[in-house]
């Protein structure tokens, strides 16, 4: 007994401290999603009890001892009906207060702070905008919509925080967005929830919710130097993108000051939003994104570039307001030394560097 | 299971048995008469068939959503199929669907020689089908045309270093683009391939059906054997009728 | 003979060669057409003359070759399930490529 | 429980018939090279036992390692690989052939007054291609597994992993086949083998259930088929039509995959939604309620579950009409569900109910399936399908419907047509217990799962945060309890093989064809093409039939 009973208590002291039933609701949405969710538990008991309280009824009443001899009953229209029509206005009633939430996840407001994710096998690495990368770790500030525009480098990922409620695929090849508002300062669990491989279990990771002010203070604390958009610049450069978008008037590519967010008409005819995911494809496959008045001449830097090297060049290419930045960068090429990754500090060199 | 047949039917109580005067040997012995037996195979056939239906509709679905994002590509890699020995296989095909037919109708109206022709020009005829198809399979392997195996973006680079390309015309695709030609030639070798094999199976069917009809198993009132198989080179028939246009004639016209 | 007509009356109509001749003949002859059509410039009706002739042709065999026509209401039945879900597939799956474009609401 | 309908013969005199299906011939081959849809039957019986305590096996050593939040036990890599062989073996070995091979192709003959299935070499066939894919998952499994999760998700099935993906898709590709074949010879029997006076609407309701399951067998596998062989394409030679860095599109993969995948949870309920309809009926003594309903409601989850495939891809960014037009589809097809349950509850209305094993197990499926069912719509809302899915919840709902669901109608069709297959009947207590301990066993373990994964607990983990542990201690010590729950029947109806009462033609006093021939059957099955004149489930009819014979004996 003596060897048994330290396991129990163990269990004991395990159930009564630390035994939770229900998740955090840290951020906006929790409660609205909650809301829903109890509502479809509530739905679910009803009918539950509903079914129960009838078989068990049924089981007691006719009984072979009660009642001997069944009567034969065909059937009701009307009860047809009523188990048609009731359940399938319940389900009416959840799919579009789903439809509405699922909406709220995946559209992210506009003032909304970007923070790049890349999930890879088997860590998610966040890069956000002033260049602090983490892994495995993402630092929020509360009251503040935060976007999340997540991509895969390798296999499928699943970036999920039960306790915000969102839950978002990194697919290869695609940018997806989702966003939350975090209320309550905490740390909270960072799941993958999307089986990718061996350590898909380790690949889990802290969400840590800052007050503004915290948040603040963190952002100085693990600043790189460089923020995402310069690392872009650099890229850039390296890459001699500027040898073409150079916005001089004998220019081989467009301009790329102010194309962000931009309706930009293409050359196949039709407009196209100016997105991250638009311009990312424009960097990976150029010649479906040709806009009006250029030929298809660029290169694909597919395989060139890494995810994160695009985020990084996506975000520079964001933050470009005027022709000076990329006439400086054009200044700048030369002095560059080859292997930019020997300049800034290991930890926020691109990665994904490797042939201008 | 042969024994059991026959202690079934020799029952005296079977309550069948005494309907007609006797029972042809083909009948199995679960049906209650020929009707039933031929009915039964024919809707299992066609049931078989959509299955096959449903196999090749996945190719389908890929095949037009890449069509859709890559169409340069797709008419690029279209240019690379010869037109000549493509039109020259749908005839090819559609006069053995042809023969095939007129052997079920040679089977139906018991003609025994007729039957045996017609399963050998259908043999012939589908042979001659997978000879062109080897053909052309070899340009493409020459070409460097495989997905997977050293593939070559040589011709859709440069057009005018590649005799094909040139001659329909074909403007240098951009770098991105020309890769994509990949996925047009994965879904052509997987299509054709899948077709192919259909081909090969129904050839070898085709081959033991010689085999019996010329002993006359065919011809003596049986005829489901025949009939389910024409359904199914039929079938097969349908799905080139289908791929040609896709794979070969994608616009076709200069510009 | 008796055996014949018997069989005729229980199982099918047998169609004559004269039709399959004909059919044949047209199948051939609308390959050749498929085939000039796509050296015409239609634009976007390039494929969907395509389309409609590989279709025509398709149905060709089926009715005739395949003996469709003259088949009982199930067979019929069961070509239409094939065809209803290879389109459920095809169509609900492109639905969702297509209204990719439409963005986010 | 004193009460039973269940009427044996005279124990001191009574035989099992000489002749019968089992008796008919003898020696190994006499049963490998059969035509015999019953003799293929009890082959698919004992092949899917064998896969199913393999599958149970694995599930056990999943629960175990999960015991602790660490992966102690297994490395992570073993876990992977074992449970993704769960997940094969349990789906396509077990799940998916359980209750059409096995009593699907046993009874469907028998109740619509056939001799036979209409393709029975098809159908020997169909055995030997499950055979040769279960022997090919078991050889992948001894040769180093495969740790792709039984999804095959791409790229990670065709770039990432270096484990047996061809041959485990090889299986289940010819597994696929099999299931096609079963299908299309039960689509072609109740077309054509009807018996004179059996119509569509005398046919049992077992057999409805089996048509629609059977109709997404067949127009849904081939694209199951052709998905595995683009993956095996793109393992081999890199076509890249799934693959990204190629252009391709790895949600096309998920498209096609789940076209077939989604109505293969309907091809694993359906049947065992036939069994219940059957067992309800004969243990309240009436016709089931609103009879054409339960018939049409298989039907309309035949086709509705056609176009739900996408709701597993809500958070993989399929495009928002998608989501919308899915999900609408999604709450249409629980409709269908929602009546049958309603509808075997009223069966009970004014019935003369029993409580017989079968009858336990049929609770336990009513129960047990409205769980799954409701928790089945929390995913269809799109809105809490991004919180629940891909956690424990979903493994739990599933669980429910599959192993709550079609799992307890597989025991309850087994017992109530034990008798029927063997000439013997079952033990009655220890089964009754059997039941009993299933429920609790099966309620212990899955019940905590939802709350798990309501936590964010992510399915697939080997490792898992140390707060979920209490949760998971409840978890495996309910698969203890469910474990002994499903070794019991194997050995009592083993046991009862030899010493099992006389069972006699009909000890449920049902009205079904089946019970009205010998048990075991003959060959044949009906000595005299039987002709049906009344309604199915008319128990007057068997009053009727009962004093004639009584009469005419007398």
């Amino acid at each position: 007994m003596d060897h048994i009973s330290p396991v129990i208590w163990q269990f004991l002291v395990k159930w009564t401290t630390n035994f939770p039933l229900f998740p955090p609701e840290a951020s906006k949405l929790a409660p609205q999603m909650d809301a829903l969710l109890f509502f479809e538990i509530l739905v679910s008991l009803i009918g539950l009890t509903i079914v129960f309280l009838l078989v068990t009824t049924f089981c007691i009443m006719y009984s072979k001892g009660r009642h001997p001899v069944a009567v034969q009953i065909e059937g009701s229209t009307l009860l047809e009906a009523t188990w048609t029509i009731i359940p399938l206005g319940l389900f009416l009633m959840m799919f579009v207060w789903g439809s509405l939430i699922y909406f709220r996840v995946y559209t992210p407001p506009a003032n909304a702070m970007n923070i790049y994710v890349v999930g890879k096998q088997w860590m998610w690495k966040a890069e956000h905008p002033g260049g602090q990368h983490e892994i495995n770790a993402l630092h929020i500030p509360i009251d503040k919509p935060i976007q999340l525009t997540l991509i895969s480098q390798d296999v499928f990922h699943s970036f999920s925080i039960p306790a915000f409620r969102v839950k978002r695929e990194a697919i290869p090849g695609r940018y997806t967005s989702v966003w939350f508002e975090a209320t309550t300062p905490g740390t909270y669990h960072l799941f993958c929830t999307q089986y990718c491989g061996t350590n898909h279990s380790a690949m889990i990771g802290d969400i840590v919710v800052l007050t503004q002010d915290g948040y603040k203070k963190w952002l100085a604390e693990s600043t790189s130097g460089t923020s995402l958009a310069q690392n872009g610049e650099r890229l850039f450069a390296s890459l001699s993108c500027n040898a073409c978008h150079n916005s001089k008037p004998d220019a081989r590519g467009p301009s790329l000051a102010n194309v962000y967010g931009a309706k930009l008409a293409l050359a196949g005819g039709g407009t196209v939003l100016a997105d991250d995911a638009y311009l990312r494809e424009s960097i990976l496959n150029p010649s479906q994104h040709i806009t009006q008045g250029y030929a298809p001449i660029m290169p694909t830097y597919q395989g060139q570039v890494s995810e994160e090297g695009v985020i990084s060049l996506v975000e520079y290419i964001k933050n470009l307001n005027s022709n000076y930045r990329i006439e400086q960068t054009l200044n700048t090429t030369d002095l560059l030394p080859e292997g930019e990754g020997k300049t800034a500090p290991a930890k926020t060199a691109p990665q994904g560097v490797v042939k201008p | 299971m042969s024994d059991s047949t026959a202690i079934a039917h020799a029952a005296p109580d079977d309550p069948h048995a005494g309907g007609h005067e006797a029972h042809p040997a083909y009948l199995r012995h679960h049906f209650e008469n020929v009707e039933q037996q031929a009915d039964a195979a024919g809707f299992a056939m066609w049931l078989f068939l959509l299955t096959e239906v449903m196999f090749f509709g996945g190719l389908f679905t890929a095949y037009l959503i890449y069509r859709n994002w890559y169409y340069p590509a797709f008419v690029a890699g279209s240019h690379q199929l010869n037109i000549f020995w493509g039109t020259l296989n749908t005839a090819v095909l559609i006069t053995s669907s042809f023969t095939m037919a007129m052997g079920v109708w040679c089977a139906e109206t018991r003609k025994k020689s007729g039957l045996v022709l017609c399963l050998v020009l259908t043999f012939i005829l589908g042979l001659g089908f997978l000879g062109i198809k080897t053909v052309e399979y070899k340009e493409k392997i020459e070409k460097h045309h495989v997905p997977g195996f050293h593939y070559s973006l040589n011709s859709f680079l440069n057009p005018d270093s590649d005799a094909e390309a040139k001659a329909a015309g074909d403007k240098p695709l951009a770098p991105d683009m020309a890769e994509h030609t990949e996925v047009y030639f994965s879904l052509y070798f997987a299509m054709t391939g899948m077709h192919a094999l259909h081909m090969i199976i129904g050839i070898a069917i085709l081959g033991y059906m010689i085999f019996r009809a010329r002993a006359g198993a065919y011809t003596s009132g049986h005829v489901t054997f025949v009939e389910n198989f024409g359904l199914y080179w039929h079938f097969v028939d349908i799905i080139w009728i289908f791929l040609f246009p896709l794979l070969y004639l994608i616009s076709r016209h200069p510009n | 003979m008796t055996d014949q007509k018997e069989m005729e009356e229980s199982q099918h109509h047998i169609v004559s060669p004269v039709v399959y001749i004909i059919i044949g003949g047209a199948l051939l002859v609308l390959t050749g057409v498929t085939v000039g059509a796509s050296y015409l410039e239609l634009k976007i009706f390039n494929p969907i003359v395509a389309i409609a002739i590989a279709c025509i042709k398709a149905v060709l065999v089926v009715l005739f070759f395949m003996h469709v026509k003259y088949s009982s209401k199930l067979t019929k039945l069961t070509v239409f399930c094939g065809l209803f879900t290879f389109f459920a597939l095809i169509g609900m799956t492109l639905s969702d490529y297509f209204t990719r474009a439409w963005g986010r609401w | 429980m004193s009460d039973t309908i269940v009427s044996l013969p005279d124990q001191s005199t009574a035989r099992i018939p000489k002749v019968n299906f089992i008796t008919k011939e003898n020696g190994l081959l006499s049963w490998l090279l059969t035509g015999d849809h019953k003799r293929i039957a009890i082959l698919y019986m004992i092949s899917i036992t064998f896969f199913f305590f393999i599958g149970g096996a694995l599930a056990g050593l999943i629960r175990l390692e999960l015991l602790t939040p660490q992966s102690d036990l297994m490395a992570t890599d073993t876990y992977n690989k074992v449970f993704t062989m769960h997940g094969i073996i349990m789906i396509f070995f077990f799940l998916v052939p359980s209750v059409p091979a096995t009593l699907g192709n046993f009874l469907i003959p028998l109740m619509i007054g056939a001799k036979d299935l209409a393709l029975p070499k098809i159908n020997l066939l169909s055995w030997y291609l499950y055979v040769a894919g279960g022997i090919l998952a078991i050889y992948t499994m001894a040769t180093g597994g495969v740790d792709t999760g039984w999804t095959f998700t791409t790229p990670l099935s065709t770039h990432y992993v270096n484990t047996n993906v061809l041959t485990t898709g090889l299986a289940v590709f010819i597994a696929g086949f099999s299931s096609i074949f079963t299908g299309l010879n039960f689509i072609v029997t109740i077309h054509k083998m009807r018996c004179p006076g059996m119509t569509w609407f005398r046919m049992p309701l077992f057999c409805w259930a089996h048509y629609a399951a059977s109709i997404l067998m067949v127009l849904g596998t081939p694209v199951l088929a052709i998905t595995i062989v683009l993956v095996a394409l793109e393992r081999t030679i890199g076509i890249g039509v799934f693959d990204p860095a190629k252009g391709g599109d790895p949600i096309l993969f998920q498209h096609l995959f789940w076209f077939y995948s989604h109505p293969a949870v309907y091809i694993m309920i359906l049947p065992g939604m036939g069994v219940i309809s059957e067992t309800i009926s004969t243990f309240s003594r009436k016709r089931v309620f609103g009879y054409t309903a339960v018939a049409f409601s298989s039907v309309a989850i035949a086709v509705f579950g056609f176009f739900v495939w996408a709701h597993h891809m809500f958070i993989m960014g399929i495009s928002n009409y998608s989501m919308l037009v899915f999900s609408l589809l999604t709450m249409l097809v629980a409709v269908p569900s929602a009546i049958k349950i309603f509808n075997w509850t009223f069966t009970l209305y004014k019935g003369s109910i029993t409580f017989e094993t079968p009858m336990l197990y049929t609770f336990g499926f009513m129960g047990l399936f409205t769980i799954g069912g409701l928790t089945g719509v929390f995913l269809g809302a799109a809105g809490t399908d991004i919180h629940l899915t891909e956690t424990y919840f979903i493994v739990a709902h599933f669980h429910f419907v599959m192993v709550g669901g079609m799992l307890m109608a597989f025991l309850a069709g087994i017992h109530f047509w034990w008798p029927k297959m063997t000439g013997r009947m079952y033990p009655e207590k220890i089964s009754q217990l059997a039941a009993v301990v299933t429920f609790i066993g099966f309620n212990l373990t899955f019940f905590p799962q939802f709350i798990l994964g309501t936590l964010g607990m992510p399915r697939r983990y080997a490792a898992y945060p140390p707060e979920f542990q209490v949760l998971n201690v409840f978890s495996t010590a309910g698969a203890t309890i469910l474990g002994v729950g499903y070794l019991l029947p194997i050995l009592y109806l083993t046991w009862s093989l030899k010493y099992g009462e006389i069972a006699g033609n009909n000890p449920w006093q049902a009205t079904g064809l089946e019970w009205q021939v010998q048990s075991p059957p003959l060959t044949e099955n009906f000595a005299v093409t039987p002709i049906m004149d009344h309604e199915c489930y008319d128990y007057e009819w068997l009053e009727n039939q009962k004093v004639k014979e009584v009469s005419s004996v007398g």
